[in-house]
């Protein structure tokens, strides 16, 4: 853990307090087993605003508190610890970021205060194949075509839509956009959106800096997932018994969770680094970024297989939390770009 | 002509004849209500195509549902040679399997090496023929790798048993007409303590609960045992002597579940999958990082692959299993979890989904298959069992002392 | 181990015996610290020759025994168990595989004997730079230019050498050839040959047959050095105390062990499909024996790793043979393709 | 002008000023006869370049080779931020380091913690000064990773102890003039019977022999004792009391050899080594498998990197150790192990020398730099132990019972 401020340390306090006692994953499992269409629950993300959590990078002029993106990846390690559905990254560190970076006082003064105040949801739309490849858009200003998987793209009030023109706001009730949800297998509100002509106003923040928050912050809440994961995992090695020994005393269990526990410590690293170099401005935030989210995808992969292997029989049954997390470890891994692009990327980015 | 030659001729003009036009080609589907390609049989089973149910009585008449077993059984009576003829010429008609039996992988095996001959004559023509659908009664909630660690009651009462206790895995049990149980006949001794017992599945006081797995689907159950009474020569083998059973059967178990690589070979094959999602670019999958990792899995594949056929050919020279058998069910599981994680990475957010109109069958396959298999380093003992197992048998290392 | 006729078993017995008690790894560590040039000794050579394995995969007529790539592989498993150090795949696999393969009659008469009867020592020169890379040789037919890291090619009296207008047969005598002996880590003859308009002979064997019989020897080979490092270090662990314990009962090391020898296992069938396809002349040869290097190459790298850290301190002193095996490891890995050439090989013939 | 930045000036000015010009800009090699580039000290350096001993005079002068170390014992008596101030300015000199010394990794900071005010009088100051070069007698050839499993012994024969022994991988023991020894003074226990004691390697009945390794290289010796008579005052800490003493230097010597991660920045930057060996196609190295390797391990550095600078944070601001800095000598091992192997790999058969004129002398360092690496999963505790310590101490694993 990064040395946080006394602001910092209250909000985490507050936030791992709030996603422990009020958002447990029993939260997330009644969601899914709801239906609900939104992916996540609108009274839950009303609640969330008022904490303050969705104007934490919101200036204070615009209705938020300006703490920064540190600030709010703490708050998502909290809330990813118990897969707490909601659009925090999405609208309140995505497009609020993007609009706060490039948007116009107009702009700000049109949406951030009332993202601030949760009464819009927002997303952001960028991919347009299976797979992330920013570099390749082919969407223009002109705003037809089809952008797939798109966070939160169904409840979204507000599109953040990534062209080969630049960014373009576009509002959810728009002419000629329509909308398919998708039943993915985290249960997130993801959806592909299909724009005709669609009108749209030009944002003038830079494509690679809003995706490298959106992959900054997004490792935060896969931190937080992962270590979550290996919590329970490492509780069940310290109860389940077999050949009438805890499990967790066989020495090929110890070694394993001794290497999670030295991935979770690295990859915490990268993750604070990036978030903090978004913060200063940095010129190294593209690497950091791209460190951050290929090695938080490595990690939750490497721990929600082992939380499955090491619980077993009962990790491989529905009742058990440990297909949640594996399902959204999959979904997260990939989002905005997974390890193997993130390799490729960085490796481009040091000139080799 | 040889004699195997002249059996192949045979062997082609009765499947020829026999094999229903319906299940010819191979690709058959929804063969069953339960909606899988498989053959189960049983006294439950309930038919959507007739054929198949046809395919299988005519299989079962000749004995070829389990081709290499005696006759006097209802076996095939074949040679291993004739066996593997009959496998070739079968998969040449691409016939769908008549029959698919953990009596016949795993339970009959061990009849045929420690059953009485009474219990031979009654139980294994049933299941050659699939009248009888058997399901498997080992693990239990408190002992899945400590297997020995089990704790089902089997308490003599002079002219039955009372069985009472609880066991969960037992695959298909809710479809299942007999059991093969592991229960605990004496309780002051772990392992010479348990004893190999068989018993109808309609028998007052047995209840099953079908287990909802992560990947949607529920092969598996837990079932209860409250008060059940069975006859006493039900009991395979001694009393108390179970164990040695039970191992043996695991060793078939592990055979069968593994030998195949987990069904590695089907579905989307994943070089294809990656230049459908990810492109091509100069002949190669576009990205690199991917296709160096799809290629490294595929030559583990094919490792694994001919490691199975040399094994099979070490032991029929030997006349019995090499101890490198062991590493078979490791491999294989790794080989298949590996295999859906690159299929679903290939796919990219397509292989992302769960159910709707969003994704194509292949894609929620390739998810859900990512799922399952994550069972396979589980199921018929765990992959740090079989390390344990190849360390201490093969290898000879020791426990602490 | 794949079923043997009568007269491979009784060859593999021979050779086991021979390189355990005549040549055990001992005999290596005198021929490195006598500093001789050529990698090895000719005396021993002769003595192989004698047992007829200079002759394995030459015809009967032309005064081998004719029994094939496969059988030559056995005994090439187990010298390189002891890291018996001669020009065996060198001479007798690579050179008169290639002659038998694609001489004329009289290139067949005036080379294939006296290789049998091992008074010819043969060498394979392929590669121009660091790395392997047949594809793309800049030598012709002019035989100008300089091929690096020739193994035994400090001692050749002949010169199996590839262009990009076909093999050659190049004299060790030959006017305009230059070597330059190497100090390689393993101890072996390496050197580098500097041609300057060399007359050489046409030699109608394709590359990649020869190359590939070159890929799979080896294999068997480095499959032989992992076996017996692997044996080692397993006695190791079943003598060597810490904390009043066997170091073979922690289960840590046990698991490594078992997954050791799960390599091996695997990587034998490989290597052994691998020989069997050149003897039957098969379709699948450059797979198979790109399979076959690849996984010997990193069966090699991890056993040779391991035998060192489950030795401790002791693997890393020069008197112990752990780091002998370790040098050779790496040498062997590299030559005629590392693994990462072989993948990248393998998904081109596989065409994806 | 804070405090700190006015130390900045004067410290900059001095450098400035006692810098010899020899050694000014870096890449200073061959400063002592023992041929590489570190500057050791001790009563038996012999200088190559007179330049060394003076630099090492001046800075040991000013106690600025053990900056934090109080000035009563020949420190620098710096602040923690003055000595970063210190660094920082060094560095920007390129100065070569002063004084390379187990003295001060090692030594140094338990005899601040445990010595008499006598002893630490005695010794820390030649320490600072390098007059004295110390060696470590920890492991013994049975005892390895199994520290406390040490036989020394040693044995109060009233006004003297006597030494009967043998210790192996003891540092340059062949140039050292002290040791700081472990030895056995009570056979009835294991942890409890061992003492922390200091001697001169000039006593009758040491012998050393340094121990030729893979690299090719001798850093290390095995050590005799025979009947070494050594004054009782020499006994750190209590009687049977050595095994805390043990563990708290073991700490220093696990820090101070991972910390920077066994030297990874140093010598041919991979990338750099994979463009010339391999080549560049579109701009990227020519090998893709090999380039997806390389970026991978120098993400894992950049991750080790920043996480030590975490970890000092943290510690700073915690005003103690935090427990993750268990996993730095692992990760440190694993890193320096897998930089040296793709260095070796990128410069393919360039990277396998030994000596020679084929090879350049960065071929040959990168070769004999992967072997020396092997060491790293080795000394100063195995990868093993540090697993074994992270499992146990910081995740709450327990032994089984």
């Amino acid at each position: 853990m990064a040395v946080l401020t006394e602001e910092q340390t209250m909000l985490r306090d507050a936030a791992k307090a709030w996603a422990q006692e009020k958002s447990p994953v029993t939260q997330f499992r009644k969601l899914r087993d709801s239906g609900n269409a939104d992916g996540f629950d609108r009274a839950v993300w009303k609640e969330m605003a008022e904490m303050g959590w969705a104007g934490i990078v919101i200036p204070e002029e615009y209705g938020g508190t300006g703490l920064g993106t540190l600030t709010l990846g703490i708050v998502l390690e909290e809330t990813g610890r118990t897969l707490t559905a909601s659009p925090l990254l999405s609208t309140a560190l995505i497009a609020a970021g993007a609009i706060a970076l490039g948007g116009t006082d107009a702009q700000k003064q049109e949406w951030l205060p009332r993202i601030a105040e949760g009464s819009v949801v927002a997303a952001f739309a960028v991919d347009e194949g299976p797979h992330h490849h920013p570099g390749t858009l082919a969407m223009t200003k002109a705003l037809s075509g089809t952008k797939r998987f798109v966070a939160d793209g169904g409840a979204a009030d507000l599109v953040v839509v990534a062209t080969a023109d630049g960014l373009f706001l576009v509002r959810g009730d728009a002419k000629g956009l329509t909308r398919q949800v998708l039943h993915s297998v985290d249960s997130r509100g993801f959806a592909n959106l299909t724009f005709d002509n669609v009108e749209g106003e030009a944002l003038s923040a830079p494509l690679d800096a809003v995706l490298d928050r959106a992959r900054a912050g997004l490792a935060a809440e896969m931190l937080g997932t992962a270590t979550q994961a290996f919590e329970i995992t490492l509780d069940y090695l310290k109860t389940r018994t077999q050949f009438g020994q805890l499990i967790g005393t066989f020495q090929a269990l110890q070694h394993r969770a001794a290497k999670m526990y030295t991935e979770l410590e690295l990859t915490r690293s990268c993750v604070e680094a990036a978030l903090a170099a978004i913060d200063k401005g940095a010129n190294d935030v593209p690497q950091l970024a791209s460190l951050a989210k290929a090695k938080a995808s490595e990690l939750l992969h490497l721990v929600s297989n082992e939380m499955v292997q090491m619980h077993g029989g009962i990790g491989m049954t529905d009742a058990h939390d440990a297909g949640l997390y594996l399902k959204r470890a999959r979904v997260a891994e990939a989002l905005y770009g997974g390890a193997s692009f993130h390799r490729d990327r960085y490796a481009g980015l040091m000139g080799y | 002509m040889s004699d195997v030659e002249s059996f192949r001729a045979q062997a082609r003009a009765w499947i020829e004849e026999n094999l229903p036009a319906s299940l010819k080609g191979g690709g058959a589907r929804g063969l069953t209500d339960e909606g899988d390609s498989y053959i189960w049989g049983g006294r439950r089973a309930k038919w959507t195509n007739p054929d198949a149910k046809l395919w299988l009585e005519r299989m079962g008449a000749k004995g070829w549902t389990a081709p290499t077993w005696p006759a006097r059984y209802g076996g095939g009576g074949l040679s291993a040679a004739e066996a593997r003829v009959l496998e070739q010429e079968l998969a040449k008609a691409k016939a769908p399997q008549a029959l698919a039996s953990f009596g016949i992988w795993m339970l009959g095996p061990v009849l045929l090496e420690y059953a009485s001959e009474e219990q031979k004559l009654e139980h294994l023509p049933k299941i050659v023929r699939g009248e009888i659908r058997w399901c498997q009664g080992y693990s239990e909630p408190g002992a899945g790798s400590d297997l020995a660690g089990l704790r089902t009651q089997c308490v003599d009462m002079g002219d039955h048993y009372l069985i009472n206790g609880a066991k969960i895995w037992t695959s298909y049990a809710n479809y299942a007409d007999w059991i093969f149980c592991l229960v605990r006949t004496d309780n002051s001794k772990k392992h010479e303590g348990i004893s190999f017992i068989l018993f109808d599945m309609t028998s007052p006081g047995i209840e099953t609960r079908p287990i909802k797995l992560i990947s949607g689907n529920s092969p598996f159950c837990e079932t209860f045992f409250t008060d059940v009474k069975e006859p006493k020569r039900n009991l395979v083998g001694k009393l108390n002597g179970g164990w040695e059973i039970a191992k043996r059967l695991l060793q078939y178990e592990r055979q069968n579940i593994s030998s195949g690589g987990f069904g590695a070979g089907g579905g989307y094959d994943l070089p294809d999958a990656a230049k459908d999602y990810v492109g091509i670019e100069n002949g190669k999958i576009a990205d690199a990082d991917l296709r160096t990792r799809i290629a490294a899995h595929k030559m583990e594949a094919q490792a694994f692959g001919l490691t199975v056929r040399r094994l099979q050919e070490e032991a029929k020279a030997q006349k019995g299993p090499s101890p490198a058998t062991s590493i078979v069910k490791y491999a294989a599981a790794k080989l298949n979890q590996d295999r859906t994680e690159l299929l679903v990475e290939a796919m990219g957010s397509q292989g992302l989904g769960w159910d709707g109109d969003g994704y194509k069958p292949e894609e929620i396959m390739a998810m859900r298959g990512m799922l399952r298999a994550k069972a396979n380093s589980i199921e018929g003992g765990t992959s740090e069992i079989n390390l344990n197992v190849v360390s201490k048998r093969v290898l000879g290392l020791l426990d602490h002392q």
